[in-house]
């Protein structure tokens, strides 16, 4: 959002990416900015419900959240958290390289938090795989064999609900980035003139703090 | 905030003159493609009309089938899937984007004197998705239908079959495009007010959309994880909702009313937001009590997120949350309150014209006056245990989103129309229509307010005898309800046909400032910088106004 | 106005029903007060202040915070009389006093299935000693269900994988009739139940031996009632339509094949079993979905209904 | 509102690698908590500092700390977030269980299904099975037999 090139109305003051129905740049950022606030409250609340119903669920089920957790490998799970903190450092500082017009580190930046983001992407991979190798799987497809503590496998559904829709968002997020990376490229952020990269920084920090709530609940619940 | 003003609102150097709207550009391919407000919202409009008119034909197969008990014409599968489209195309197709999207789009830009919304292509996108949400919500009809209610309660949706996945991931999908729109009228009244136009300048449609993006935004997320919930529970047996796997499926109550309560007031909202520009309109007078009636919109978004267990009061919830919700619900009866009675000040002393919008706005005071008032048999605890899940139910939200929600969209479709298209109907026999509306809605849905305190409970294919007099009674008005909005629409339609008129830009006399503008209005917006020179509501003379300073400029 | 009053909710069966109707009539004229009250200040204003020229200048009337407190005030307080009112009746209705008869309800789709205390069961038929706490406890065997009685003006959900309750005194010798309010599929509307308000003679009897019809009628017409009222019909039809379950209409005396590759005569035996092991032997083509009725027929309802199948030729 | 002009270069690396380095601390706090038994305490304990990580992203990365806006904004919806969760909870955590008298704990008690076999979905058409005791056909051979 809040990208499109005006070619109706471009004068020679006005800049080449501001859109027709604004009149000035920092009104279109203001709104931008806004816009893109509140689709990070709808994610908040999206997640939120999954949030809620692992708490009730967890709340009812206490023994077999805790019996289940054990499977999850403690190391990769701090492992991940560290790579999105950094990949949210280095994206924090895309955004400031763009607003002190040093170009050439927007792009490194971006490449920095593209590849930690594929990083966190294949971390979860070896540890899915490893999930469904012993079975460990949501719902009724759950066949770990061996269990002392019976619905071990409603925590397995929140799990993979809940990272699997944060997978989703870092995916999400990737292609958002490379969008960027392609128009960093093309030298198109600077000082003037950074707001994409400013609102998908935000939203790769919402991803972020998504994680690191999900850390601690998935991970360390013993 | 309030500095954004410092330039004029055209900038610089925008092309002199622009097209009426409609014809600037021509084709189909630029209306597809079109990120103007105004054609989206068109859009939208007629989408919204197409699938009023599927609703209101499945309506009327429901009433016939009742006509009778036992089978009349189609079988209780049939019934059961019928009713739950009627619900879910009313809901989700009609209601929700009914004012929002199609007459906010149209007109939140023009009474802000805004050029467009904060983010045309996203409004877009949102119309492309409502679109996609609408045809995967038909084509559940090949996969078998639907027959959960539009509720969706588990853990009956968990185990019928059917189209019930899919019918929910459009629910999913047409969420989201009501988020989008919500997102889009939030920053558009944040950054795109006209150059002075503080916030007790804005007109209350403003105010009131405003309170319902609130909403959208703050719901819908909700309701979309609880789709999705249901979807994994249905495909992977998660365990949530099935007490078979340990779940509690009355949480999943809990989940869908956190977004469907809210969103009745989605739906009222905005119908208040139309009545609060009609009835100045044509009662030539300032609203009475404008911060009252924009707070009040705010109070009620806020306060209605606090009530939602109201309809689980006989869902085996605790006593204690019962009680709470009980309390809370009767808390929205105050702003609503607050509202009618503003509204009728306004017209009180006024120079009041009866024209078709306003015997819409009319009819909407007094169906939302019943409507609203038997909300509180259903918020209080005793008499709530005796109507749940009976016609009186039916009746009560019949009255506020067909009478009131559904009337007060006629009312702005009417009252924009000649805006939108410079084409006047013809107002003596939109009346009729109206008053057919008001009738026929009222003797569809008051005998049903007779049978629901007398224990006919709702989503009943099969009855006693007993109450076959009341239900033949209410077909009959469907009838009679039919033929009024059947013949708006022709009404409306037959307007089109005729040549375009040079159609004066203000043929109410509205004060607000779409009225400043051509009819239809050009591609973008106003053609000349504007000035306020009065406030929304100000009838005053503008000799007086120019005398007068303060309240308004 | 009584009469009203009976028109609107029917007569009053239970104790519970006065509290909740007073409360009831109550917001019925509170909503007719203000229809009328809106209704007439509405008219009242469109006649007397119609627009008659097109120069007509209205008085610039913004807000008077006096009437706007006054009417947040009036409501305010209404509702607030309503709040109490309503939770005092519901209270009451929720918390079920201890001596309390205690019969188990089993809801499942689409039948109710009562249990007593000395292990008597019945379908469909409630009966309840006249003038005595009863409690209900109940749970649902399959999806959400709702045990509603208007004349008691009582509900309460009936809920898969836990119980609810619900008690009453019914105040009304006779019968009553019991809807399911919560949607639960196609045979919603006709899961329907009565309850006999006994005396308590008829009541001892009732457990005994079965109500006055089963004791009485001739068997085929006995055979039909039990068709009709515990739940046969949702699943056999008599016309030869393939339900859920075979039609009755014409097999008696002929051979029935079963999955295991049998055939059966079907004959006294055949259907008795039928009816207490419904698993011994399943109609090829069927499910093994239909529920024991042992304990929920008494022996001459079961050659009532051998007796009405034998009639449907 | 934040503009333009207050949200960019008021932060500069440093600060952002410093709080990086917070962050990165706090997860090793956090990993070594869970690791020492505080009882009831130790959710209580990891969610504080997710918090604390939260909010650091939140007020630094985030720039909150000057958007003070968008800072309504957000805590409005963490807010109503909260509000679902508490009020679910009052219905949830208030709700006592019923029992019929002759039973002592619920009859359709929690299975721990599926352990190892797949979970039966409950169609609602297993009536026979559902049913408190289908009893066994009896061992005699099925009533009549055709030849
Ligand atoms: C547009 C939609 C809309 C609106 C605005 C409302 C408004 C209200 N609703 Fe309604 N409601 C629905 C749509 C709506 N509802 C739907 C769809 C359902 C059923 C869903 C389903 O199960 O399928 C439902 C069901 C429903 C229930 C659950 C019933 C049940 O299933 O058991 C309850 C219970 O509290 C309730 C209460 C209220 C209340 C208190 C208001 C209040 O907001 C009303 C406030 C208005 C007034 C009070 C009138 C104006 C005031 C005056 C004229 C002044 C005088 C006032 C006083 C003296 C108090 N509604
Ligand atoms: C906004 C929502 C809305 C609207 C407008 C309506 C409109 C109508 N509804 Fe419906 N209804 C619901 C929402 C709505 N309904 C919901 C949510 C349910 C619950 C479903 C469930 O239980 O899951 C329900 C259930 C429901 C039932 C109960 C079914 C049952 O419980 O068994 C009945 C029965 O009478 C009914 C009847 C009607 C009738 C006669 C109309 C009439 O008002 C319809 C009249 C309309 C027409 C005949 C179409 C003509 C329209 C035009 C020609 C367009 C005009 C346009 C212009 C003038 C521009 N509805
Ligand atoms: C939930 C559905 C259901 C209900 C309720 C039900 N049945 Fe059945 N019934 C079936 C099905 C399915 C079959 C076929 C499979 C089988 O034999 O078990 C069947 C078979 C039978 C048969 C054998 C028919 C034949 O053609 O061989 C008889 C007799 C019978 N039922 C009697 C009854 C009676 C009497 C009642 C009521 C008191 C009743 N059923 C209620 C589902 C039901
Ligand atoms: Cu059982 Cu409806
Ligand atoms: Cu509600």
């Amino acid at each position: 959002m809040g990208t499109q090139v005006s070619n109706a109305a471009a004068g020679p003051e006005r800049s080449p990416f501001l859109q027709s129905h604004f009149t000035e740049m920092v009104q279109q950022f203001d709104a931008a900015k806004i816009g893109m606030w509140l689709f990070l409250v709808t994610e908040v609340l999206l997640f939120g419900g999954l949030f809620v119903g692992y708490g009730i669920m967890h709340a009812s089920h206490p023994e077999a959240f805790k019996a289940a957790h054990h499977h999850l490998d403690r190391t990769m799970g701090a492992l991940n958290t560290i790579v999105l903190l950094v990949s949210s450092f280095t994206m924090v500082m895309a955004v400031w390289s763009a607003s002190v017009n040093k170009k050439k580190l927007v792009v490194l930046f971006l490449v920095l938090t593209i590849l930690l983001a594929g990083a966190f992407l294949v971390v979860k991979y070896f540890e899915y795989s490893h999930k469904f190798h012993d079975g460990l799987l949501p719902g009724k497809f759950y066949t770990h064999q061996g269990d002392t503590v019976p619905g071990q496998f409603l925590f397995f559904s929140f799990y993979f609900m809940m990272t699997g829709l944060h997978g989703i968002h870092v995916l999400a997020g990737m292609i958002a980035l490379t969008w960027l990376l392609r128009r960093a490229l093309r030298g198109d952020f600077g000082a003037g003139y950074y707001g994409p990269v400013d609102l998908v920084g935000l939203y790769w920090h919402l991803v972020d703090m998504i994680w690191i709530y999900l850390f601690p609940l998935m991970y360390l619940i013993s | 905030m309030e500095n954004v003003s410092s330039a004029t609102l055209h900038g610089s150097g925008h092309a002199a003159h622009h097209g009426d709207y409609l014809e600037d550009p021509k084709g189909l391919r630029s209306w597809l493609t079109t990120v103007d407000h105004k054609r989206i919202g068109i859009m939208y409009m007629w989408s919204v009309i197409f699938f009023m008119v599927v609703g209101g034909l499945l309506a009327l197969l429901l009433r016939l089938e009742l006509l009778t008990p036992k089978q009349t014409l189609i079988t209780a599968e049939m019934y059961n899937r019928v009713f739950t489209l009627h619900g879910a195309v009313m809901v989700f197709l009609v209601i929700i984007p009914g004012i929002p999207a199609a007459l906010g789009n149209f007109a939140l830009p023009l009474l802000l004197g805004a050029k467009d919304v904060a983010f045309p292509r996203l409004n877009l996108f949102s119309y492309y998705l409502y679109v996609t949400g609408a045809l995967m919500a038909l084509c559940t009809l090949l996969l078998g239908g639907v027959d959960t209610g539009w509720t969706f309660y588990t853990p009956y949706s968990t185990t019928t079959g059917g189209g019930v996945t899919l019918m929910v991931l459009a629910a999913f999908v047409l969420g989201f495009s009501s988020i989008f729109t919500g997102v889009n009228f939030i920053a558009t009244v944040h950054t795109l007010r006209a150059p002075g136009m503080g916030w007790f300048e804005m007109p209350l449609f403003c105010w009131s959309m405003y309170a319902t993006a609130l909403i959208q935004i703050l719901a819908t997320p909700v309701l979309g994880i609880t789709l999705l919930l249901l979807v994994m529970e249905r495909v992977m047996g998660v365990g949530i909702f099935d007490p078979q796997l340990g779940g509690d499926p009355v949480l999943f109550q809990h989940f869908f009313w956190f977004y469907s309560h809210p969103a009745v007031y989605i739906m009222i909202l905005p119908a208040m937001a139309v009545i609060s520009e009609v009835i100045p309109t044509f009662s030539k007078k300032t609203i009475f009590g404008y911060k009252a009636i924009a707070f009040s919109s705010i109070a009620i978004a806020l306060l209605g997120f606090l009530v939602w267990a109201h309809h689980m009061f006989t869902a085996g919830m605790s006593l204690f949350a019962g009680a709470i919700f009980s309390f809370l619900t009767f808390f929205i009866a105050i702003p609503s309150a607050i509202k009618v009675f503003n509204w009728i000040a306004t017209m009180w002393r006024g120079s009041i014209s009866l024209r078709a919008p306003m015997i819409y706005a009319i009819s909407f005071l007094l169906m939302f006056t019943i409507g609203g008032l038997t909300g509180l048999f259903l918020a209080s605890l005793a008499t709530d245990v005796h109507l749940h899940d009976t016609y009186f139910v039916v009746a009560h939200f019949h009255y506020v989103m067909a009478g009131s929600n559904l009337v007060a969209l006629l009312a702005g479709i009417h009252y924009w129309w000649p805006k939108m298209f410079g084409r006047m109907y013809n107002d003596k026999l939109a009346s009729v229509g109206a008053a057919l509306v008001f009738l026929g809605f009222n003797a569809t849905f008051l005998p049903q307010f007779v049978m629901g305190s007398r224990g006919m409970p709702r989503r009943y294919y099969n009855y006693l005898p007993e109450f076959q007099g009341l239900h033949i009674a209410s077909t009959i008005g469907s009838w009679i309800l039919a033929s009024g909005l059947f013949l708006g629409l022709a009404v409306l339609i037959a307007s089109l046909m005729k040549p375009k008129e040079q159609l004066a830009r203000n043929p109410w006399g509205g004060r607000t400032l779409e009225w400043e503008t051509a009819s239809p209005p050009t591609t973008h917006n106003f053609d000349e910088p504007i000035a306020l020179r009065h406030g929304p509501y100000d009838y005053r003379p503008v000799e007086e106004i120019e005398a007068s300073e303060g309240v308004t400029r | 106005m009584n009469w009203f009053r009976d028109y609107l909710l029917g007569p009053q069966s239970a104790t519970h029903a006065t509290e909740v109707d007073s409360l009831f009539m109550f917001i019925v004229y509170l909503t007719i007060f203000f229809f009328f009250f809106n209704g007439a200040l509405i008219f009242y204003a469109a006649r007397r202040w119609r627009r008659k020229s097109d120069r007509e200048i209205t008085p610039h009337i913004t807000h008077n915070t006096k009437l706007e407190l006054l009417w947040s005030l009036i409501p305010a307080v209404v509702v607030f009389v309503v709040f109490f009112w309503g939770f005092k009746g519901y209270v009451s209705a929720f918390i079920p006093p201890n001596e309390a008869l205690e019969i188990v309800v089993t809801g499942k789709k689409w039948v109710w299935q009562f249990e007593y205390p000395d292990g008597t069961r019945s379908l469909n038929d409630l009966h309840v000693p006249l003038n005595r706490d009863v409690k209900l406890v109940m749970h649902s065997e399959d999806v959400i269900h709702s045990f509603f009685v208007p004349r008691f003006r009582l509900k309460r959900d009936v809920i898969p994988g836990r119980y609810t309750e619900l008690w009453f005194r019914a105040t009304q010798p006779g019968v009553q009739q019991v809807f399911c309010a919560e949607y639960c599929g196609k045979g919603h509307s006709d899961m329907l139940a009565r309850i006999f308000v006994d005396t308590p003679e008829q009541y001892e009897t009732f457990l005994r031996e079965g109500d006055e019809q089963t004791r009485t009628m001739p068997l085929g017409e006995l055979g039909r009632l039990v068709y009709e009222n515990k739940g046969c019909a949702t699943c056999h039809s008599l016309d030869g339509t393939r339900g859920q379950g075979p039609s009755f209409k014409g097999i008696w005396g002929h051979p029935a094949d079963g999955s295991d590759g049998k055939n059966y005569v079907v004959d006294a035996n055949y259907i008795r079993q039928s009816i207490l092991y419904p698993q011994a032997v399943v109609v090829k083509g069927f499910e093994p979905i239909m529920p024991t009725f042992q304990g929920l027929l008494r022996e001459r309802e079961i050659l009532g209904v051998i007796e009405y199948i034998k009639s449907l030729q | 509102m934040a503009s333009y002009a207050e949200t960019h270069a008021v932060t500069g690396p440093k600060t952002y690698f410093v709080i990086l380095m917070l962050l990165i601390a706090l997860t090793v706090v956090t990993v070594a908590a869970a690791g020492i038994n505080f009882g009831e305490w130790n959710v209580v304990i990891a969610l504080l500092i997710a918090s604390a990580k939260g909010s650091l992203v939140a007020l630094f990365f985030m720039h909150l700390r000057h958007d003070k806006f968008n800072a309504v904004i957000f805590v409005t919806g963490l807010g109503f977030l909260a509000l679902f969760l508490i009020f679910t909870l009052f219905d949830v955590n208030t709700r006592k269980t019923v029992l019929p008298g002759n039973l002592k704990a619920p009859i359709l008690e929690f299975p721990g299904a599926p352990l190892n076999k797949p979970v039966q979905p409950s169609t609602g058409t297993a009536l026979g099975e559902a049913l408190p005791a289908t009893p066994a056909p009896p061992a005699a051979a099925p009533a009549a037999e055709h030849k």
